[in-house]
């Protein structure tokens, strides 16, 4: 029995630690499994994945795939191609835009990120707190993230000064606040829209010294985020959560499917949690290279 | 007389430098061979011809660019923003004209109209206020890619699923099994193929390429030639979209990454010469395929790690140039 | 008299503030072959480019069968049938033959090239020059001699009603120049107008119709050729009497300072040996493509070659020019422009290129380069409008005495000078001849590659003549004849008798 | 006109090319200082300055490499290596040696050796396997972002936090306010400009770029002088590294991507010439300033949508290209 993966490359921090998970559980299956078989692929453009889908379709006979798509739109239609052909298909994290395409359904809920993010925002800081937020690249999921922080704050009386893309990299992060810094004398808190760019935000805040007039929120649950939630840092109360390990559970509840012929369909959605520093050590995985 | 039996022996041999992209090719094949049964199977053989068809038909238009001294970075995102055009005014047209064949048309149409259109700006920029093709082509290409973001709110454009049905045959099907891609690709290869070696439009991008002055004092019409080169990779462009917009039905600010870089390698991998003066299009075809089938062999095994995959594809590239290199004289 | 076809009529030409013609006269008649003559950097080339239309005059104007005209650009003048041959090489490097000779006036077959009727045709032009270049050979293969004939089948594939021509023999040997003539005088029958530009006064002579001499950009005087004389010429064009062309030759020692032994390069030069011996002054002789350039860059570093070269005793390891040159040998090349200068340099950064460590470490002395320059400025009669301007738009004559002192910079002891004074004026030349004997006097060794016999002959004491990449032969003394020499360049061997 | 003129009029005209990328850099300037009153605060310019250092020593040694008629693709994803590598190993040490001085120096030697390895690699198979070296860079640059992605498992490489606060001042600390970056990058581009215009080496750069035979028959060792400006750029990537690592003190697969095309963007916009013949270190340093302050000016300001960055810069880069050509003659 063999099963194709398609994930997204390792052009981020998160999606490094997606690529991590799915390494160790193909490993740690394959052991397990003697007669389970892995196509693993990472892909950098939708395009890209439609090829690799289609090389595990014609080459390699998948059984099953576990696929989280690039881009919703564009692969709803491959993804819907192999399904019908009879292949066990189970999607991660972002939807497919057709509904019961899929087998099996394992995300996380970016308005949900957004959200939660938010409303600790609407409730710790007074009418006409100032912040700035840096988005991710622009794709859907961002768009999905920053809506959901949006509605939230709405009502709340807190002004977003400024709104741009730091792309989930840390040094574009760093330089973005740098200069928000230098144009804003009053900034109260930061929504990094991931762990990244908090990474390179909370580098300038405090290179100019301002550590004590803001706080930063990430998203994500990065190790050392969570380590400074854990110590209650007050430059970071909280961080949400998006679990890169939701791979792990698609693959091993895809392996048990095919193995066991008890097939688990459904839909899991993992909602974002607040990690607070009262639960952080809950959420704190020494190995784990995110 | 003796001097003409020396001068004999000077050009007699069988150039080796031409055949050396085709025996990469030949190798990659034989070690797919080798590797998995199905790599040889119809629908393999088609999927990747296929996908090859995009990048290829915009690397024949590279062809020319390169041969008459130039390059292009912007052709991946002007393909982002072609395509996004495309599909931002067939939802509009759908909705005002209530889809069908009609508006499936206006959209090759724009398409087209667009590639050439931005063919043009680009060549037009670079002929006649005398820009760096490299500086403009970059600024145009960050200028596309932004836009295309901008186009789709930085999200996904989508053309809604009924002309997607509708416009999807354009990629997947085809005569006789043969998906229109293909055919298209291997239409424009061998009439870029043509052109190149049996016009004079061909034979004076070459010209310029080695020596732009000595081609304008052969009433060579430099500047209109090398402006032709850039609409005619655009108009490309716009045919590469035409066939990729049915695959995915949508475009985003991924659409058509790094397209430039492949376009370009394929190019010189295939025997054309960077600084221009020498260009083939059927090398470039091969180049293409040597890409093309790297990730596809790629996919067929795994005993790399996949952080490795552009390891890999980065020696292979190398390769296949150093195979060029040694199995022929340089040029 | 016919009515002039071409003319300039008070024409005046400036680079920048640089007034280069001055209110110049001057007529081209049909079926007439009209000789311009003059110094380096008198204007000759720019009086061409503009009746060519690649030039516009700065005041006065053009006339093309009595009208005042302003070419748009040379396709115009082509248009025309003012078809010029430029003093520089003017191919696509890239292209082949036949491509060249057609670009831009492809012959098609609908809207295909007609590859078999442009290479027939090409075939057939050179055929009449007696040039046997297979029209496929892409031109960055071909030798200088042989860029010279394709140019000039290039021009004469186009319906010529005007031929310009700066100084196409300059790089021909005496064959070939005879080829040349006879499409001349083929052309001159035909009623076409002829322009010449030659700094070899016998040619002048022989050919043309009537001369004209240009000094500083003014017309000197214009005469019938059968009315003047060779030393009336130079006297024109220099502005004073010149004496003996070529100085006393030194007889040389009996040391020898450079051994070739069995030096081969595949396909091109086959088991040559020569010995050069100090203070000496040898000539090799031959035709084109006979092999001489290939076994001089093979001597001095810079191409693969199997055999000995032994430099004062010492092995000199091949294809090591540096070496070569630290061991005190140099080789002026004959491709000025491909591999002499850098044409968008400028004559300082040029003249000191091989020898830069020696002007300063790790900084260089840009006082030390500009003395060097104002050196070979004098020593060597550059002129050039400009001191910063760009080589390439210097006049041919001047980029070789550039080239010159850049290459006797070192100061080596070995020289190896191909073909020394192409495109070089006569006073000039005597300069120049006057040079190679006072290095030779001062007891270096120089080997002088020449296509021009009286230069091998007014030179050299001892010349080896080549022929197919072997040496044919060595005469000495009194057997250092025109006739000799032609004899074992075209491979007869039978030149036993005359060398007794 | 004879050889007296000729010997007095030395190096006269002010060439207006030489200074238009000076010009667009004020008029960035005056546009920031229109724009936000902080935009001349100290901080801010320090900050652009700092910021600018890692590009701007890779865009010196670039300048080199372009001059000669090179160009390396890969410095973005070898600087990425180089810096994975050294934290791996600064990580690995921490656990043997217990951290400390001696650490942070076997780092910086091991950056400053990785660099001038990766360099000397590239050169090597350049001229001596004589690859193209788009081709070769192209395919190096795969590589190394494959390594580093490998190395990183994926994620993210970071910094012991103890290694991390040790190392933190070369990137924060200084003299005197500036910063160690902002010296180092000065240090080195007058450095840079005096090997370019003043030595031998520099010299014989534009020789073999203006006309690789020509240099050759002038006894310049060519090859040689091509191997050094690779290892130079390879040399001083590793600078880059050096500095850049003390900054977040971690790297990814991200780490310094687009570097190369920055790092050519900013020696063409200083007015090196791509084909090579000509390069200017100071116009590469304003290069590198005028594609920082662009970004910096987009971030101080906000009445362009954040989607439509990337066109602004495009727009700027071509008018600062524009700019020169037409202030000054074109070369
Ligand atoms: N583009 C240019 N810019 C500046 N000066 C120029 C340019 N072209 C030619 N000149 C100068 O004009 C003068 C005349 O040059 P020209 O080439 O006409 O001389 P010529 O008579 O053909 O000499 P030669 O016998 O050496 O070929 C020279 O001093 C040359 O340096
Ligand atoms: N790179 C090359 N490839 C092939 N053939 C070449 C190359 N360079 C030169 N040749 C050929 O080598 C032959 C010898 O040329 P060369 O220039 O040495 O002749 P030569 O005896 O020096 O005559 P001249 O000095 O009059 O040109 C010519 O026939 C030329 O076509
Ligand atoms: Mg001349
Ligand atoms: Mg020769």
């Amino acid at each position: 029995e063999t099963i194709g993966i398609s994930i997204p490359a390792a052009t981020h921090g998160w999606a490094g630690a997606l690529n991590y998970h799915a390494e160790r559980t193909v490993e740690r299956l394959s052991e397990a499994n003697p007669d389970l078989e892995f196509v693993l692929t990472t892909t950098s453009d939708p395009g890209q994945q439609v090829s690799d889908l289609e090389d595990m379709v014609a080459t390699r006979n998948i059984d099953a795939l576990v696929v989280l798509p690039f881009e919703s739109e564009p692969l709803t239609g491959p993804i819907q191609r192999i399904a019908d052909s009879g292949v066990w298909v189970t999607v991660v994290d972002r939807g497919l835009t057709q509904e019961g395409i899929e087998d099996l359904y394992v995300a996380g809920d970016n308005d949900s990120f957004g959200r939660t993010a938010g409303e600790y925002f609407a409730e710790t800081l007074d009418e006409g707190a100032k912040v700035v937020v840096m988005r991710g690249i622009a794709s859907t999921v961002d768009n999905e993230r920053v809506a959901g922080f949006e509605s939230a704050i709405e009502g709340s009386g807190i002004e977003v000064l400024a709104m741009d893309h730091g792309n989930w990299n840390r040094d574009t992060a760093f330089n973005l606040m740098q200069d928000w810094l230098s144009r804003f004398p009053d900034i109260d808190a930061v929504w990094a829209a991931d762990d990244d760019m908090a990474v390179g935000a909370l580098a300038a805040i405090d290179q100019a010294g301002r550590t004590d007039e803001m706080f930063v929120v990430g998203g994500a649950g990065m190790k050392e985020m969570v380590d400074r939630i854990r110590n209650s840092d007050p430059t970071v109360p909280v961080n949400v959560t998006y679990p890169p390990a939701m791979i792990s559970t698609a693959i091993e509840m895809t392996a048990l499917g095919l193995t066991s012929g008890a097939p688990v369909s459904g839909e899991f959605i993992i909602a974002s949690e607040l990690i607070t520093p009262e639960n952080a050590e809950n959420y704190y995985f020494e190995d784990s290279p995110y | 007389m003796n001097t003409a039996t020396l001068r004999q022996t000077r050009r007699p041999k069988v150039n080796l430098a031409v055949i050396a992209p085709v025996v990469a090719l030949v190798v990659l094949v034989l070690i797919g061979i080798a590797m998995n049964p199905n790599f040889l199977s119809f629908a393999n053989v088609t999927n990747v011809l296929a996908r090859s068809a995009f990048i290829g038909i915009i690397a024949i238009g590279m062809t020319f660019v390169i041969t008459s001294g130039g390059l292009d970075l912007s052709v991946g995102s002007m393909a982002a923003f072609v395509a996004g055009l495309m599909i931002l005014v067939m939802n509009l047209l759908t909705e005002s004209m209530g889809g069908g064949l009609p508006v499936i048309l206006i959209g090759i149409a724009l398409a087209l109209f667009a590639g050439l259109a931005a063919g043009f700006i680009n060549g037009i920029l670079i002929t006649r206020a005398g820009i760096e093709a490299f500086i403009l082509t970059l600024g145009t290409m960050g200028i596309y890619r932004s836009l295309v973001t901008w186009l789709a709110d930085g999200g996904t454009l989508s053309l809604g699923y009924e002309m997607r049905e509708m416009y999807r045959p354009v990629y997947y099907g085809g005569i006789m099994g043969i998906s229109w891609p293909i055919i298209v690709f291997a239409a424009l290869a061998i009439l870029g193929e043509i052109v190149m070696r049996h016009t004079a439009f061909g034979r004076h991008c070459a010209a310029i390429g080695s020596n732009e002055k000595v081609a304008r004092y052969s009433s060579v019409a430099v500047l209109r030639v090398r402006l032709m080169t850039y609409v005619m990779l655009g108009l490309l462009v716009g045919i590469a979209v035409v066939m990729y917009v049915p695959r995915l039905g949508s475009a985003s600010a991924t659409t058509g990454l790094l397209w430039e870089l492949e376009a370009i390698a394929a190019v010189i991998i295939g025997g054309t010469l960077l600084k221009g003066g020498f260009g083939r299009v059927w090398g470039t075809v091969v180049g293409v395929l040597i890409l093309s089938l790297i990730g596809n062999l790629l996919n067929l095994t795994d005993f790399v790690s996949p952080y490795l995959n552009g390891a890999i594809q980065g020696v292979v590239i190398i390769l296949a140039v150093v195979l060029q290199r040694n199995t022929g004289t340089a040029r | 008299m016919t009515r002039p076809v071409l003319a300039l009529e008070g024409v005046t030409k400036s680079f920048g503030p640089i007034e280069i013609l001055h209110g110049v006269d001057f007529a081209l008649h049909p079926g007439e072959v009209h000789a311009l003559i003059g110094e380096n950097g008198a204007g000759k080339s720019t009086t061409m480019k503009i009746l060519a239309g690649y030039l516009d005059p700065t005041e006065g104007q053009v006339t093309f069968g009595g009208k005042p005209t302003r070419f748009a650009g040379s396709d115009e003048a082509e248009d025309l049938g003012i078809i010029m041959i430029h003093q520089e090489f003017n191919l696509a490097e890239h292209l082949s033959v036949d491509q060249n000779v057609f670009l831009g006036r492809e012959i098609k077959r609908g809207p295909f090239l007609d590859h078999k009727a442009m290479r027939a045709r090409t075939a057939a032009l050179l055929s009449q020059l007696e040039c046997r270049v297979d029209p496929a050979t892409p031109v960055n293969q071909l030798s200088v001699p042989d860029k010279q004939m394709v140019e000039i089948a290039k021009a004469l594939s186009r319906q010529a009603r005007v031929l310009i021509m700066d100084e196409p023999t300059a790089v021909l040997t005496g064959r070939e120049t005879e080829v040349l003539f006879r499409q001349i005088e083929r052309l001159r029958a035909e009623g076409v107008a002829i322009l010449y530009t030659s700094h070899k006064l016998g040619e002048v002579k022989r050919i043309a119709d009537r001369v004209t001499v240009l000094r500083d950009g003014t017309m000197i005087r214009s005469d019938r050729t059968a009315d003047v004389t060779e030393d009336d010429m130079a006297a024109a064009m220099v502005g004073r009497e010149l004496s003996d062309l070529f100085p006393p030759k030194a007889g040389g020692g009996a040391d020898a300072i450079l051994e070739v032994e069995d030096v081969s390069v595949p396909g091109v030069v086959e088991d040559a040996s020569l010995t050069l011996n100090k203070g000496e002054v040898l000539g090799i002789g031959g035709l084109v493509g006979s092999g001489r350039t290939e076994l001089a860059e093979a001597i001095a570093g810079l191409r693969p070659r199997s055999g000995t070269v032994r430099l004062n005793g010492q092995d000199l390891p091949p294809n090591q020019v540096a070496q070569a040159m630290r061991a005190g040998l140099a080789y002026l090349t004959e491709d000025r422009k491909g591999a002499g200068l850098l044409l968008d340099k400028t004559l300082r950064e040029n003249l000191t290129l091989p020898l830069l460590e020696t002007f300063g470490r790790p900084l260089i002395d840009r006082g030390r380069e500009e003395a060097a320059l104002d050196r070979a400025i004098d020593d060597f009669a550059i002129r050039a409008p400009e001191r910063g301007m760009k080589v390439g738009d210097m006049s041919g004559g001047n980029q070789q005495k550039l080239l010159l002192a850049k290459t006797l910079l070192p100061d080596p002891q070995v020289v190896i000078i191909d073909e020394p004074t192409r495109g070089i004026d006569i006073g000039t030349k005597q300069q120049i001849y006057t040079l190679i004997a006072k290095l030779a006097a001062e007891g270096r060794s120089i080997i002088v590659i020449s296509s021009e016999m009286p230069e091998l002959i007014g030179l050299a004491g001892r010349v080896i003549v080549m022929h197919a990449g072997r040496i044919a032969g060595e005469l000495a003394g009194d057997a250092v004849t025109e006739g000799n020499i032609v004899r074992l360049a075209m491979g007869m061997d039978d030149q036993k008798d005359s060398a007794a």
